[in-house]
């Protein structure tokens, strides 16, 4: 079929082609990416996970559909941003939370953090860690004491309370005692690789997350810069702890170094800012640990060196070659 | 109704009283619109006494500053008129937070350094150079208390929304046994019920078509 | 120290930058080029970058191939009748770079016959100025794109020194296979360009460059560099298939090695870049003292029923070439002059290939960005792209906001617009629409706010 | 007295001994420094590896390990002090001050000031730095006042007017001084050095101190920690809000409200900071 | 840059005039307030401390209040000194007793912070670390004590009383200051907490332990009765209930263990310190006499009498200056340990 003369010709400015990857193919790469994490998940915390899940989501696709609702603009969430943001907000907190907090969070977050700035893109910090420092601040009582005890296969599961996570009970109890409780053998440190521990809905499996991060990788929609530094940085600290596996195995590390840290918004764009920002996030998660007041302090240490982000930018930025001597 | 009297040399005609009094709620808020004397509007309003108490103290600063600069202003140098400012300022202070510590103990324990800093505070110095300097002393004064007002008002405005959220009580008498907001009466919370302010305040300027101003802080 | 090492044997590059991205040459790669001669050509007076030429025909005009039509000063190249006929008119006609602009329109008369150009003598051992002059007289400009004055370029200044010519074969842009065709069928002519171009300039060495996908065109040109003995060193080189591989600036830090600061010429680091169809030309020029009348073109795209490579007279309207390539698919919602990468979108079809014209593509919806775009998401990709180390993401936030004058530091002036930024940003914005506003703001001294426009619509 | 020796973790202590020999545990009298009529129980003394005269005391009672100790050897009638390291409680005042108790963030102090001057990024690295060096010089004269003038004779009712009297003063000098010796630097600085005054920050480190009574070195953590402190938050804040600047933030929200809501933000990150024990 | 115009010699004598004159005023404004004010500062800061520790022992307004002061003298032979009522006695880091000096008249009325200059003034390296209270009912008899301390808490120190009967068994504890989380450690401020001390015996503290589990409703009910009526109306009230106290941990405050943990071992140290230092000071030997702790009746921290506004009181401040005569005995029996019990005899 031809047509000599179509009834419209586009006119817009070059280049008329574009790579295939597009921010909301990317939202939703990222979104995937998390699939495998929150499907064990639901495997051994029950189908509460999926509850938590979708009053995140809920929570953070209201905010951003109010705001945009009450500046009376065109919505956004087919970016798939909000979205990830609650998924993300999800998987830092513990599992036996009742329902209604993590809206809250992903609610709260997401307006400010991100929306009260205009939106994606201009936000300058994670909306979904700045959820959870908010749900830290107001429900800390059900945010530090709600860990399940992970059962494959607990579907409906017995919502039995358990002691803290492994961080806590490190925090707690100190090196000697938790070294007890724990029982770190190789058995402990082969659970905590595979994820049958104590944790928060998104980061108990370290494998199954290295295998999202795999695929982030394989896409290049995240560089290794980022994640390698955070791990690197926090090794600094955990080496003087004694135990460098234990804090490398266990918390949110992997979860914050590869979803969290390498949100393109809030982190720098050059590699040298890059690898500072995951140092500066893995030294200060260590800090947080090892010194601090919290047990776990990724969440913590991702905000506080994303306040550190715009600086980062300004001072890494790309060699511009050949400059010497040039008229400019 | 002016109330001002044409004596001074260099007397321009005060606003209306209504003005003066007025203007410190909402078109000259120091806190909300002016942006000066910000520090204790985000630490002591916790709670509505603290904001009252801080209010209360801002305000006899303000008001006896103000009359203390119109009574004397005559004898007072133009060269060194600042520094003497800064000492009635702090022999004020002084004063109010002597009277405070005696009268108020339990909240004196509380907000007793954010008193002693209402000497740091650039509202009151800067309506003193801008208003008491120039004008008689019964404008002054109400200059002096419309600020203060103004000031006090949005200090309980705020220590209302952070008690009542953050900490369900009112006047230290507990509204309701739910779990309170927390996170308002941290300082992320105090930040953020400020910002809101603003905001709401831009809204109410915006629906009466006002033009936006953006401007503030202390220069 | 994170600057990119080029591996033992791999083919040469540029250092920073570029982007690799699919070719889609393959639909025209094979196709010899054909010779189609349409029933009237519109020569535009404005082919070169300058003055545009001043007609010396009027109307109803007998013209032959190869009479100059259009005169021009010192610095321009004047323009020829690509066909013999007569001419219908001499007015102002659409453009496809300006609106509009004058134009002779000729009728093909297929009753005059061809003229036939000679062989000069002593063609292959012309003093430097009466080469100049030969490509002058041919109204030859740069083929690749720009239609900068050929004659110009080759006419150095006393004071510097070019030793490197270097013949751009490199053919980045995705779809044109025009040069390719060129080398695979007249590698000895393309040679033979190269090295009176080095005796124009005083070069000692000829360089050849073409990316790793024209690996056979290579091939070809090594036969032809054994057998044509134009005693000259000349060198072909396979650079690696990464746009921008075929700006100049780019080509000579891959070949040679040489930078070239920012608003200086390739001649202040001793190199001159020339087109591989413009070499032909000045081959043709010199030898036969034959003008420029010709053009190949590729003619693809998924808008296009059949491509082909053709070798048109310049003047051929688009749609007579639309209609000699079995016409236009139904969702054809683009026809670009040029490469996708920096061609030009053309609004009407009655337009003429001119000669910096390199192809035609014809884009299907499916097949062209959408017009919308989202907010900047800082994933930092221009930045991994951008081969001049510029900011295009600062650059269109700063524009966005209408704070276009800010943007001096991150290098607004010396982007020569590769469209790499815009090809690979998720978000789809147009930053080097946004970079053009920005220097144009920098031309007026005051910048303008533009509305931001969210993504929505887009993804969907 | 001097220091000998530190605390290693919660139930092990190192000193070093003047003399050689093992002292044995019934030898040892270990106590708090605040009270060392009440002796704590000493578990095992063992020398410790690798080092000469040093023995690590492992005691049955929980150890602070900011706390001070002494220990006395009824042997040789010797008392060693056990105590963090003078360079150790600076750095770890300095941060507390700094980042843990940031003036701006947790204290709430200096605001409007902050607010001001946290537009632009240069700016604000004038005012940071001019404020670090005055806050630093001012701290410690006022210091220096309050300890030998104001508390010996009682006149600590005129602390307020003294401290406001001393940053004003200084303010002038360091203005004029700049003046008549650098010119560029004056006019770089020159601005800020004024606008030094409203900011409560500079006003209540003395006040602290007075408040506190704290020694000299505290006072000087405290002067130097948070000029650092309030310098490090205006930087990063301008940082931010250069970048909030170019976002299409909503109408009502631009200006002020929105600086406001990325201060509660940073306080917020802050927040990891608490509880932190350096 | 316009250059100032130059001020004139007379003008500068004005500008100084006016400045100095300024400062004079301002000196005398604040000396006359600090003169006015300062006796009602004082005293509302001593009421507020008499308060507390009256509503810890459960005393009317006609008992009163004295204040023990310790302090440490530093040197190669260091020394314990306590500022009992009738003077200054020292003792060695043994307990033994050193010497003792009576209080001079000129500071019969002198405040806490005269007499701390005094005693570091006659004991040079001496300084004030810490403190007690004794309260007596009118009739005398001793009411119990309430002992200061602090602990290391979550972010700061936790700085509180802890009330004690005559026996040493726990009364109250009050958190005066601290610094712990909203709705995590500030939380051991509330009844179901604190008053979980209530009712322990000295001896059983040395077993107390905290545990993680939720405090069961049961416990919680007679926990939280504690607030608001006196000690022995609760334990009148629940006594039964109260029977096997000595079992029962320490429930901690949902999310703040280590806050809970850092006051529950503050309330133990901080008892077992006082019945360290109790038995020390119970025998105090001036002209030879022992004066059993808690006979003493003059130096009250505050006294009925004392408490009207405007008065000038001082902690250790009688109201009529007594000498140091050897009170007679009365009921000071009431202490747990006889004399027999301590140590060095």
């Amino acid at each position: 079929m031809t047509d000599p003369l179509p009834p419209r010709l586009v006119l817009s400015p070059g280049p008329h082609l574009r790579a295939e990857m597009t921010t909301q193919q990317i939202m939703w790469w990222v979104s995937g990416a998390l699939a495998p994490v929150y499907l064990w998940a639901v495997a051994i915390y029950g189908l509460r996970v999926i509850v938590l899940l979708v009053s995140g989501i809920g929570g953070a696709v209201a905010g951003e559909w109010l705001v945009n609702r009450l500046r009376s603009q065109a919505q956004t969430l087919s970016d798939g941003s909000a979205v990830l943001t609650g998924l993300l907000l999800v998987g830092t907190i513990s599992p036996g939370l009742p329902a209604w907090m993590p809206a809250v969070g992903g609610f709260l977050g997401l307006v400010c953090a991100k929306m009260l700035f205009g939106g994606l893109g201009y936000n300058i910090f994670n909306p979904a860690l700045v959820g959870r420092a908010i749900m830290m601040a107001t429900f800390p009582v059900a945010m530090t004491t709600t860990w399940l005890t992970p059962r494959l296969g607990a579907f409906m599961g017995t919502d039995a309370v358990t002691q803290a996570s492994p961080l806590g009970i490190m925090k707690l109890e100190g090196l000697a005692k938790a070294t007890e409780i724990l029982g770190m053998g190789p058995e402990y440190y082969w659970h905590l690789l595979v994820g049958l521990r104590v944790g928060s809905v998104g980061e108990v499996s370290v494998v199954l997350m290295l295998l999202g991060a795999g695929v982030l990788l394989w896409k290049r929609i995240i560089k290794w810069y980022i994640p390698l530094s955070v791990l690197a940085g926090l090794l600094l600290i955990a080496l003087c702890s004694g135990i460098p596996l234990f804090h490398l195995l266990t918390g949110g590390l992997w979860f914050g170094a590869f979803f969290m840290a390498t949100d393109y918004v809030t982190a720098p764009m050059m590699p040298k800012g890059q690898i500072i920002f995951g140092l500066g996030i893995g030294v200060l998660t260590g800090v947080i640990r090892i010194w601090g007041g919290y047990p776990e302090g990724i969440c913590y240490a991702i905000l506080m060196v994303n306040a550190v982000t715009p600086a980062l930018n300004h001072w890494f930025r790309p060699r511009r070659p050949h400059w010497e001597g040039a008229p400019s | 109704m002016s109330n001002a009297p044409a004596t001074a040399p260099r007397q321009m005609p005060a606003p209306p009283t209504r003005t003066l009094l007025w203007r410190g709620f909402f078109a000259e808020n120091p806190v909300f619109r002016l942006a000066l004397s910000l520090c204790p509007a985000v630490a002591v309003t916790n709670s509505v006494k603290n904001g009252l108490m801080m209010g209360g103290a801002v305000l006899a600063v303000q008001v006896l500053s103000s009359m203390t600069v119109a009574l004397t202003r005559a004898g007072i140098h133009d060269k060194v008129r600042i520094p003497i400012y800064t000492i009635i300022i702090a022999v004020w202070v002084s004063v109010i937070d002597m009277l405070c510590a005696a009268v108020a103990p339990v909240v004196y324990a509380e907000i007793g350094l954010y008193i002693k800093l209402i000497v740091a505070f650039a509202i009151i110095i800067s309506r003193l150079e801008v208003f008491a300097s120039k004008y008689s002393l019964i404008p002054s004064t109400m200059d002096g208390v419309g600020m203060g007002l103004g000031f006090t008002f949005a200090m309980v405005l705020i220590g209302a929304l952070r008690e009542v959220l953050g900490n369900g009580s009112v006047w230290g008498i507990p509204l309701v046994d739910a779990q309170p907001f927390l996170l308002l009466i941290l300082p992320a919370g105090g930040f953020f019920t400020i910002g809101l302010l603003m905001a709401a305040m831009n809204w109410i300027d915006v629906r009466r078509g006002n033009p936006l101003s953006t401007g503030g802080g202390c220069h | 120290m994170w600057r990119r090492q080029r591996p033992r044997g791999a083919p040469r590059t540029f250092l920073r930058g570029g982007v690799h991205m699919d070719d889609r040459k393959a639909a025209t790669a094979v196709l010899p080029i054909e010779r189609f001669v349409p029933g009237r050509v519109v020569m535009p007076l404005s082919q070169h970058l300058g003055a545009p030429a001043r007609a010396t025909v009027k109307r109803k005009a007998v013209v032959t191939r190869g009479d100059c039509i259009g005169e021009t000063g010192p610095d321009g190249a004047p323009i020829h009748a690509s066909v013999s006929g007569t001419v219908k008119r001499v007015a102002l006609l659409p453009h496809p770079t300006a609106v509009e602009g004058e134009a002779v329109e000729i009728e093909v008369d297929p009753s005059i016959q061809e003229p036939q150009w000679e062989e000069r003598y002593g063609w292959q051992h012309l003093p430097r100025a009466l080469i100049v002059e030969r490509v002058q007289a041919a109204g030859i400009v740069g083929l690749g794109g720009a239609a900068f004055p050929t004659h110009r370029k080759l006419r150095i200044p006393p004071e510097i020194t070019i030793d490197t010519v270097i013949i751009n074969g490199a053919e980045c842009e995705p779809y044109l296979t025009s040069d390719h065709r060129v080398m695979l069928e007249t590698p000895a002519e393309v040679l033979w360009g190269a090295v009176i171009m080095a005796q124009a300039v005083g070069a000692w060495q000829v360089v050849i460059g073409l990316e790793t996908n024209k690996d056979d065109a290579a091939q070809r040109l090594r036969e032809a560099a054994q057998q044509c003995q134009c005693h000259w060193p000349v060198h072909i080189a396979l650079c690696e298939t990464r746009y921008p591989q075929g700006s100049e600036k780019q080509l000579i830090e891959a070949l040679v090695g040489r930078a070239v600061p920012p608003g200086k010429l390739p001649m202040h680091v001793g190199v001159v870049v020339q087109n591989v169809a413009t070499a032909v030309a000045c081959y043709h020029a010199v030898r036969y003292e034959r003008p420029l009348l010709d053009r190949v073109i590729t003619v693809t795209g998924g808008g296009i029923v059949t491509p082909k490579n053709l070798s048109v007279p310049i003047g051929t309207l688009v749609d007579d070439i639309v209609a000699a390539c079995g016409g236009m698919h139904k969702r054809t919602a683009k026809v670009i002059a040029g490469g996708p990468m920096m061609g030009r979108a053309l609004g009407r079809l009655d337009l003429p290939v001119i000669k910096g014209t390199g192809g035609l593509l014809f884009l299907r919806t499916d097949e062209v960005r959408p017009d919308c775009y989202g907010p900047c998401i800082s994933c930092g990709k221009c930045l991994d792209v951008c081969p001049l180390g510029l900011e295009p993401n600062q650059i269109s936030v700063y524009t966005e906001a209408g704070r276009a004058l800010e943007t001096e530091s991150y290098g607004v002036q010396s982007c020569f617009e590769c469209g790499c930024c815009s090809y690979v940003c998720p978000a789809q914005r147009p930053l080097v629409q946004f970079i053009q506003i920005a220097k144009s703001a920098f031309q007026r001294g005051t910048a303008l706010g533009i509305a931001v426009r969210p993504g929505a619509g887009c993804h969907d | 007295m001097s220091r000998s020796g530190a605390v290693i973790d919660a139930h092990h202590l190192e000193v070093t001994l003047v003399g050689p020999g093992l002292p044995s545990v019934a030898d040892l009298r270990l106590t708090t420094t605040g009270d060392p009529d009440i002796p704590l129980e000493i578990a095992e003394v063992l020398f410790a590896p690798e080092k000469t005269n040093t023995v690590i005391v492992t005691t049955a009672t929980t150890l602070d390990t900011k706390g001070s100790y002494q220990l006395f050897h009824q042997a040789t009638g010797q008392w060693y002090a056990i105590a963090p390291s003078l360079i150790g409680i600076v750095i770890s005042l300095l941060l507390a001050a700094a980042l843990v108790q940031n003036f701006v963030f947790t204290r709430y102090l200096g605001l409007c000031v902050f607010f001001g001057v946290s537009r632009k990024r240069d700016t604000a690295i004038g005012m940071g730095v001019t404020f670090t060096i005055v806050g630093f010089c001012s701290g410690l004269l006022a210091w220096v006042l309050d300890r030998y003038v104001l508390r010996p004779l009682s006149l600590h009712f005129l602390e307020i007017i003294v401290f406001i009297g001393v940053v004003a003063c200084l303010v002038q000098m360091t203005d004029t001084i700049m003046k008549k010796l650098h010119r560029t630097l004056h006019k770089k600085f020159g601005i800020y050095v004024v606008l030094i005054t409203t900011n409560c920050i500079i006003l209540a480190v003395p006040l602290l101190n007075a408040m506190n009574a704290s020694g000299f070195w505290e006072s000087l953590a405290l002067a130097l920690g948070s000029g650092l402190g309030f310098a490090l938050a205006l930087f990063l804040m301008s940082c931010a809000r250069e970048r909030a600047d170019l976002a299409p933030v909503p109408l009502i929200f631009r200006g002020l409200p929105i600086a406001f809501i990325l201060a509660g933000l940073f306080a917020l990150a802050f927040l990891g900071f608490s509880g932190l024990q350096v | 840059m316009t250059t100032p115009p130059a001020v004139t010699w007379r003008e500068m004598w004005r500008i100084t005039l006016s400045l100095a004159v300024t400062c004079v005023i301002a000196g005398s404004v604040l000396g006359l307030c600090f003169t006015l004010t300062e006796p009602t500062i004082q005293s509302h800061h001593l009421e507020e401390e008499a308060r507390m520790v009256r509503q810890l022992l459960d005393l009317d307004a006609t008992a009163s209040i004295v204040q023990v002061r310790r302090y440490v003298e530093e040197g190669t032979s260091p020394r314990v000194g306590y500022l009992l009522p009738d003077g200054y006695h020292r003792y060695d880091l043994e307990g033994r007793p050193v010497d003792a000096t009576a209080r001079p008249e000129t500071l019969a009325t002198a405040s806490v912070a005269d007499l701390d200059q005094w005693i570091a003034l006659t004991f040079p390296g001496t300084h004030a670390v810490g403190r007690f209270f004794a309260g007596y009912h009118a009739d005398g008899a001793l009411a119990g004590y309430v002992t200061e301390a602090s602990q290391y808490g979550f972010k700061s120190h936790i700085r509180f009383f802890v009330a004690l009967t005559p026996a040493l068994a726990i009364r109250g504890v009050e958190v005066i200051a601290h610094e712990e989380d909203p709705g995590l450690g500030a939380e051991m401020t509330k009844p179901f907490f604190k008053h979980q001390f209530a009712g322990r015996s000295r001896e059983s503290l040395a077993r107390l332990a905290v545990t993680k589990d939720p405090l069961p409703s049961a416990r919680r009910a007679v926990v939280v009765a504690r607030e608001g009526i006196p000690y022995a109306a609760w334990q009148a009230a629940y006594g039964a209930a109260l029977g096997a106290l000595d079992r029962q941990p320490i429930y901690a405050v949902t999310g703040a263990t280590i806050s809970s943990r850092a006051l529950t071992d503050g309330v133990k140290q901080a008892v077992a310190h006082l019945h360290h230092r109790l038995q020390v000071v119970h025998m105090t030997a001036i002209g030879g006499a022992h004066v059993p702790f808690g006979s003493a009746c003059g130096y009250f921290l505050v006294h009925p009498a004392s408490l009207g506004p405007r008065t000038r009181s001082s902690p250790l401040t009688p109201q009529r200056a007594k000498p140091l005569e050897p009170p007679p005995q009365r009921r000071c029996a009431a202490g747990p340990w006889g004399p027999t019990e301590v140590s060095d005899e």
